[in-house]
């Protein structure tokens, strides 16, 4: 028991930090809230450094403590600091400010559940936590839009959260268990394909992928910028590292025509995000498919994992170059407006945060030595290692046209005439961007220590 | 026998709330085809349990995280529909038309 | 004796059966004089929203207690600081209703 | 490594320059002037790196790690194939520069670009180690979509992206194959001695399809036909400088991936599927030659013969698969003096168009023009001079590369190399044609905005060039023989 | 033999309280009331709104009788004298009893007028304040009786009264208890003199008959459940186990007709304001008593 405490120690911070903010917000102090969540995250962060290399579970087993969920730590919690401080400048003054933080920081630990689940009922559990606060978060300006997107988050989440429910009734029942470690037994096909499908669902609702992603351009639309940016980042993550959870532990039988559907998964993905986001002319639109898109990479990840050693690596690389970007480009959208007609002339008003834009986007494409190149790098290593070089191939076209998809926001972004005054930006917002574009940069160069850390 | 029928009346409960999900367009209608969903992934749970796996814990255990699951989204959904309702006046989702692209 | 309270509730209670004058009002819902209400299955906003979501988070709560009560003895303490990290959590979830105003009436 | 690093001071110094010329960028004229004086610091520096001696193999390594995990490290490292690759680069961006040193628009971008792109381009040639290789493959693509975007003509925007998306999904198939060779190396590494020294054994279907991918991903930068498509359009819309380096050095990443990467790293596939790259190669000769004959455009002739060139270079290299050593050693030799022949000749040619149109208010038409030779004797004559050496006159630049890989051809397939024969006759032609209807003739006063001929910086900027010509062919021996002693040791 | 004795005793139980309730509201003390009561509502013409929702009109009262009986099958009436015996006993009285909630509402619903409605709805907002202390003080109990069985409930008691060892559930249970048998001074779904009957509104003869029938034998169920989770159950000298039950229940059952006398109606809002501020944190504290307590 006591081990086990130690060993998700991290997670605990986290919820502890949940509460210590909601504890703020009921004082009305959202500004308090604030420096707790930096300080509980930091806290994370930190313990989460320290406890790097421990590989046990807790909870007989429910709870792995592995390189998964250690990075999902590192990555979540200065991501949630983050979004936290775009927050502050979206809605801070509004009430129930504190209240997003703490959702924030609720959602967050949904997320790293999910990252470490070993354990069927830790799965519904991380979609639960992390799609309730989500729909939370997504209502919190409670105007029309806000409402709208939160109500078809609602709807395709709780959906496919039922979903998810019933088809893992049968992993249940065909193993006796809720581990995941008992999915090797004697499985008959039927009931796993229905667990697997509702799994994909499940999961895959949360890290938008293609046929379960409906939801995110109208409810990141709806949700203020921040938010969005949060939902864009830290369900996905979670999603994906638990899919990896799981799909190290497929059975033997089954293990390729379930990798297939995966793949499958992610070249539609992939496809459907990048060629949709062409004709979007509202950049949070335009952000959301393309983070559709970005998941099917992912999806590499939990692909290749268990057949190349560069799976895990790419899982925790992809993650936080992921964070970064994304993060800094709405970051970015958020300081100067939703639109793309709103950047026109950004490079002569603001040429700093125009160059820090032009690098996520840049860094989404997978140009190198960007953060993003250094994930997608290792994520078409995996693929091609892990024998699904078809894979490989559909990625990089696509990776083309999302050179198109963002050069649409680019090339305005330089050669166009400015479309408005030169504005001030908050404090917050230009320390976020700042802080990711170095993370972008860095990445890159810093790729050997997170690919060492997660070995 | 009697697993085999628990199971179908499992699968038929989750095919009426597969069909209510899809087929509403209220939120609250959507909601109660959620929960029957939910139902059926616990009559499953309880009938594995009754007929394959009578010791197992994590099962029962499971039945009451799916319980609370059942709760928990019945309450947030509620909230939303709440807040929906007061802003638009409707919680139809066939209404939802303001975004698009 | 038995039969006999029986049989005298079969008589009135026949008794009661006879047919009545069809007098206006009789057949519709008291309206405090009204003979045409409006009908009454409809919307009402009934005020305590909050108070129903609330609701429905602790008492999935006691299902989780219930087990909890009956094995409580056995396990002491652990079972004690399980439960009061649980319910902290819960309780906080309380207070933050009450202190955003949604314990009072709306 | 107690030495001085003067490959990386060679890589980094253009970067330095950058950020100094964004620092300064209120300031025109500071910041050509920081342009002018890095760009020859750096040529210096890479001469002072080429005195120091570069030997068959690879010579002056600069090794630091990097991703060790993966077996990925910052290596430099010069051999006699890039190292004269090095010096084309830093020649013709001092001479880009010198040209540019016009540009009134945002001249602090332009040139902080420009050395941004100087930086990609040696990182290409300089680096020895797969990911650093590919790192910089692809940032010469971002510098020159913005050289492109910003600077260029009315077609910019897409011919930018034409370019952009085209060479992207070039390099991003350059990348899967050089994963694929990484994952076959036995350990696993990206440094390219190793994968040289033992080639990945990649059995089968997959070698092909790795094949395939590289051979795809260099078709497209070098360009070879089909894949040609988005060269004629970068070219026609960059500015004379873009274009000068474009053709001069981005062109030459493919060819350079073709002998360093394809060649080396995969000899049993590449001569296997050998025919394949001499046939694209016999057909971009043809075929460009025939479509520059076509073209009215001054600017898009001389863009399509670089098709043409690029044509014999990948020619070559294939015949360099097939043939016995002797010959092989003819081939490549050959090939690599076309780079760098080609990287002259036609940078030179691209500076004088952008010349001839900077006179002409932009029109490049040239049945529109005439007399520009008695208009503009320096310009016209030094325009004659660049097609003489362009279709290959002896005594001229392209003369002794050509003429060595015909000769290394001919003990493979003399078919082919007739075949080949076919574009440089028609080469001949169109240049000809050209100085006949453009410089030949009576002046065009209409046409004309500026009477002047060119300006001292314009002879600046192109002199040096057209010496060089003349040096390479007439005195071949001083690069061929680094080039030769390194094609020498190839084994396979 | 016991069940006989029950099954005499307990009726004549109802009737008692039946007359007290009548005091209670009026002041007089009639012992032919109940039967004059019931001869009214047998004789009583029948009139019922013409859209009425059919199915449920006629079941809620039977479903609220359905309940209250439910309730009382699975409480011991004495030693061995259960009609179920559970082991989920205490689960299964607090899931029965929820359905007083459903009949309730279905009542209020089904005659389509607004008062009735109105006290329906208002009952629902009364279930949410008063299920949780009843639940939570219940669940008191079973932790210091290992079981959910109510004889082992009982047999906890053995030495120490529920309601000397944990007064907070106690208190918790009974006002609780009081809300869910909408007594005064809980009675706003029903709520005479302002709601003209609330819930019942349009109930007449013999079905309102079958009501006030359910409702004595709630209130009787009720007691029971006082009785036998706090005040011992069976426990007591000389007398039988049976009878010990019997008094104690009617003693609860008297006082909660007292209290309907001597206090005022608490609206609903506040039923819910209060329960939500001060009766849950109260009731947790209560189950942190005992689990102090059990521990020393």
């Amino acid at each position: 028991m006591k081990q086990d405490l130690i060993a998700i120690l991290p997670q605990l911070v986290v919820l502890a930090t949940a509460m210590a903010v909601l504890c703020f917000e009921m004082l009305g102090r959202p500004r308090g809230g604030l420096i707790t969540l930096a300080t509980g995250m930091l806290a994370a962060t930190a313990l989460g450094i320290a406890w790097m290399g421990r590989e046990t579970t807790a909870f007989s087993g429910t709870f792995r403590v592995d390189t998964l969920s250690h990075w999902a730590i590192l990555i979540l919690c200065p991501s949630a600091i983050l979004v936290a401080l775009l927050a502050r400048s979206e809605v801070g003054g509004r009430p129930r400010e504190g209240t997003l933080y703490s959702l924030l920081v609720f959602s967050t630990l949904g997320s790293a559940i999910l990252a470490g689940a070993g354990d069927l009922m830790f799965l519904v559990l991380g979609v639960l936590l992390n799609g309730l606060s989500g729909f939370a978060l997504a209502a919190h300006p409670k105007d029309d839009p806000s409402s709208e997107g939160a109500m078809k988050y609602f709807i395709y989440g709780s959906v496919t959260g039922a979903i998810m429910t019933f088809g893992l009734a049968y992993w249940v029942g065909m193993t006796g268990t809720t581990y995941l470690s008992a999915l090797a037994g004697p499985m008959e096909p039927l009931p796993y394909a229905l667990g697997f499908i509702a799994l994909l669902a499940g999961l895959g609702y949360a890290a938008s992928l293609f046929p379960f992603h409906f939801w995110t351009p109208d409810t990141f639309e709806g949700a203020p910028v921040s938010v969005a940016a949060f939902l864009s980042v830290t369900p996905k993550i979670g999603a994906i590292f638990a899919l990896a959870q799981v799909t190290t532990q497929l059975p033997d039988a089954f293990r390729q025509v379930s990798l297939l559907l995966l793949a499958l998964v992610a070249a539609a993905s992939m496809t459907f995000g990048n060629v949709v986001a062409l004709w979007q002319d509202k950049l949070v639109r335009l952000l959301a498919y393309s983070t559709v898109a970005q998941s099917g990479y992912f999806l590499l990840g939990p692909i290749a994992i268990g057949h190349s050693p560069l799976a895990l690596p790419t899982l925790v690389v992809f993650g936080i170059a992921y964070a970064a970007m994304n993060l800094g480009a709405f970051a970015i959208v958020l300081a100067h407006g939703r639109t793309i007609d709103a950047l026109h002339g950004l490079g002569r008003r603001h040429p700093w945060a125009a160059a820090a834009l032009t690098v996520f986007l840049l860094s989404l494409v997978g140009i190198p030595p960007l953060a993003g190149f250094a994930g997608k790098f290792l994520l078409f290593g995996a693929a091609l290692d892990a024998g699904f070089g078809w894979l490989a191939v559909i990625a990089i076209l696509n990776s083309a046209i999302s050179l198109a998809v963002y050069l649409r926001i680019i090339h305005p972004v330089y050669f166009k005439p400015p479309s408005g005054p030169k504005r001030d930006i908050a404090m917050p917002l230009r320390v976020t961007w700042a802080t990711c574009l170095f993370l972008t940069l860095a990445a890159g160069l810093g790729m050997q220590w997170m690919i060492a850390a997660a070995r | 026998m009697g697993l085999y029928l628990a199971l179908g009346i499992a699968a038929v409960l989750f095919g009426i709330g597969l069909y209510g999900v899809l087929s509403q367009t209220n939120l609250v209608m959507i909601m109660m085809g959620i929960e029957l969903i939910l139902g059926a992934a616990m009559l499953n749970l309880v009938a594995f349990w009754r007929f394959l796996h009578p010791d197992s814990y994590a099962i029962q255990m499971f039945v009451l995280v799916v319980m609370t699951v059942m709760a928990l989204e019945a309450a947030v959904g509620f909230a939303i529909a709440t807040q929906r309702f007061r802003s638009k006046g409707s919680v139809e989702s066939e209404e939802t038309s303001d975004l698009k692209g | 004796m038995l039969m006999a309270t029986l049989g005298l509730a079969g008589c009135l209670w026949g008794a009661g059966r006879r047919s009545t004058l069809d007098e206006p009002g009789k057949t519709v819902p008291f309206q405090s004089g009204r003979l045409d209400p409006d009908p009454a299955w409809g919307r009402y906003h009934v005020r305590y929203y909050g108070f129903a979501l609330l609701f429905l988070a602790f008492d999935m709560e006691m299902a989780y207690m219930y087990p909890w009560a009956v094995v409580y003895r056995e396990l002491g303490v652990p079972a004690l600081l399980d439960m009061g990290v649980f319910l902290l959590i819960l309780f906080l979830g309380l207070l933050y209703t009450l202190s955003q105003g949604g314990l009072r009436r709306q | 490594m107690n030495t001085l690093p003067l490959l990386s001071l060679t890589l980094f110094l253009p970067l330095l320059g950058a950020v100094l010329a964004l620092l300064s960028r209120q300031q025109p004229k500071r910041c050509h002037a920081i342009a002018v004086v890095i760009s020859t610091v750096t040529l210096v520096l890479a001469v002072l790196a080429g005195l120091r001696g570069v030997g068959p193999g690879f010579t002056q390594i600069e090794e630091a790690a990097w991703i060790p995990s993966i077996g990925a490290a910052y290596r430099l490292g010069v051999d006699g194939f890039s190292y004269p690759l090095v010096l084309l680069t830093s020649v013709l961006f001092l001479g880009s520069f010198i040209f540019s040193a016009k540009i009134r628009d945002h001249p602090g971008s332009f040139v902080a670009v420009g050395l941004f792109l100087e930086m990609a381009c040696l990182g290409v040639f300089l680096s020895l180690d797969l990911v650093l290789f590919y790192v910089f493959f692809e940032l010469t693509l971002v510098g020159m979509y913005f050289v492109i975007s910003k600077w260029g003509h009315e077609g910019r925007k897409k011919a930018a992206l034409l370019f952009f998306l085209y060479t992207l999904v070039g390099s991003l198939f350059l990348l899967l194959g050089l994963l694929s060779l990484y994952l076959h190396s036995e350990p696993r590494t990206f440094d390219m001695r190793a994968l040289i020294a033992a080639p990945p054994a990649i059995g089968g279907q997959l070698a092909a399809l790795t094949f395939g991918a590289l051979l795809l991903a260099f078709a497209i930068k070098t360009p070879l036909v089909p894949f040609h498509t988005w060269l004629p359009a970068a070219h026609t819309e960059a500015p004379a400088a873009g274009s000068a380096i474009l053709a001069g050095i981005l062109l030459k990443l493919g060819a350079y991936g073709f002998i360093r990467i394809s060649l080396q790293m995969m000899p049993e596939t590449f001569r296997e599927h050998a025919w394949i790259v001499i046939t694209l190669g016999v057909i971009s000769a043809i075929y460009g030659a025939l479509v520059a004959l076509a073209q009215t455009d001054l600017k898009r002739m001389v863009a399509y013969t670089s098709v043409n060139h690029m044509g014999y270079l990948v020619f070559g290299v294939g015949i360099a698969a097939l043939a016995a050593p002797q010959a092989r050693g003819f081939a490549l030799t050959g090939a690599s003096l076309q780079m760098i022949s080609h990287g002259i000749v036609t940078g030179m040619l691209f500076l004088l168009v952008g010349a001839v149109s900077d006179r002409t208010g932009g029109r490049r038409e040239m049945p529109a023009m005439s007399g520009l030779l008695r208009s503009f004797p320096k310009l016209g004559g030094l325009f004659v001079f660049g097609s003489f050496a362009s279709l290959g006159l002896p005594g001229l630049a392209h003369f002794p590369a050509e003429f060595q890989i015909f000769l290394g051809g001919f003990n493979v397939s003399p078919w082919a190399v007739a075949a080949i024969l076919l574009g440089l006759v028609l080469t001949a032609a169109l240049y000809l044609r050209a100085i006949q209807t453009a410089f030949m003739g009576e002046p065009n006063p209409g046409l004309l905005r500026r009477r002047d001929d060119l300006t001292a910086r314009e002879l600046w900027a192109i002199v040096p060039l057209a010496a060089l010509t003349l040096a390479v062919g007439v005195f071949p021996g001083w690069i061929t023989s680094l080039i030769h002693a390194t094609a020498e040791r190839l084994q396979f | 033999m016991s069940w006989l004795v029950v099954i005499v005793l307990y009726p004549a139980g109802l009737y008692l309280l039946a007359v007290v309730e009548h005091w209670s509201s009026t002041g007089f003390w009639v012992w032919g009331r109940p039967c004059a009561l019931a001869a009214q509502g047998l004789l009583q013409e029948s009139v019922r709104p013409k859209q009425r929702d059919k199915v449920f009109y006629e079941s809620a009262p039977l479903l609220l009788l359905g309940t209250a009986v439910l309730a009382l099958a699975v409480l011991p009436f004495g030693a061995g004298l259960i009609a179920a015996p559970l082991a989920t006993g205490a689960l299964f009285l607090n899931a029965a009893l929820a359905y007083v909630m459903v009949a309730l509402l279905m009542a209020g619903w089904a005659p389509n007028g607004v008062y009735a409605m109105i006290g329906g709805w208002r009952f629902l907002g009364q279930l949410i304040a008063y299920s949780m202390p009843i639940v939570m003080a219940i669940t008191a109990v079973v932790m210091r009786a290992e079981s959910m069985a109510l004889d082992r409930i009982v047999g906890s008691q053995a030495t120490l009264w529920n309601l000397i060892y944990q007064p907070v559930g106690f208190v918790l249970f009974y006002l609780a208890a009081l809300a869910l048998a909408f007594l005064p001074p809980f009675d706003i779904p029903q709520a005479r003199g302002e709601l003209a009957g609330g819930v019942f509104a349009e109930y007449t003869g013999w079905r309102w008959l079958q009501i006030r029938l359910a409702r004595m034998v709630l209130v009787l169920a009720l007691s029971l459940a006082v009785a036998v989770f706090f005040l011992g159950g069976s426990g007591g000298p000389w007398l039988p186990g049976l009878a010990w039950t019997f008094l104690k229940t009617m003693a609860v059952a008297v006082s909660f007709f007292l209290c309907g006398r001597l206090l005022p109606r608490v609206r609903h809002d506040h039923t819910l304001e209060w329960s939500w501020k001060f009766a849950t944190p109260a009731a947790l504290f209560n189950i942190l008593w005992v689990g102090i307590l059990l521990l020393l």
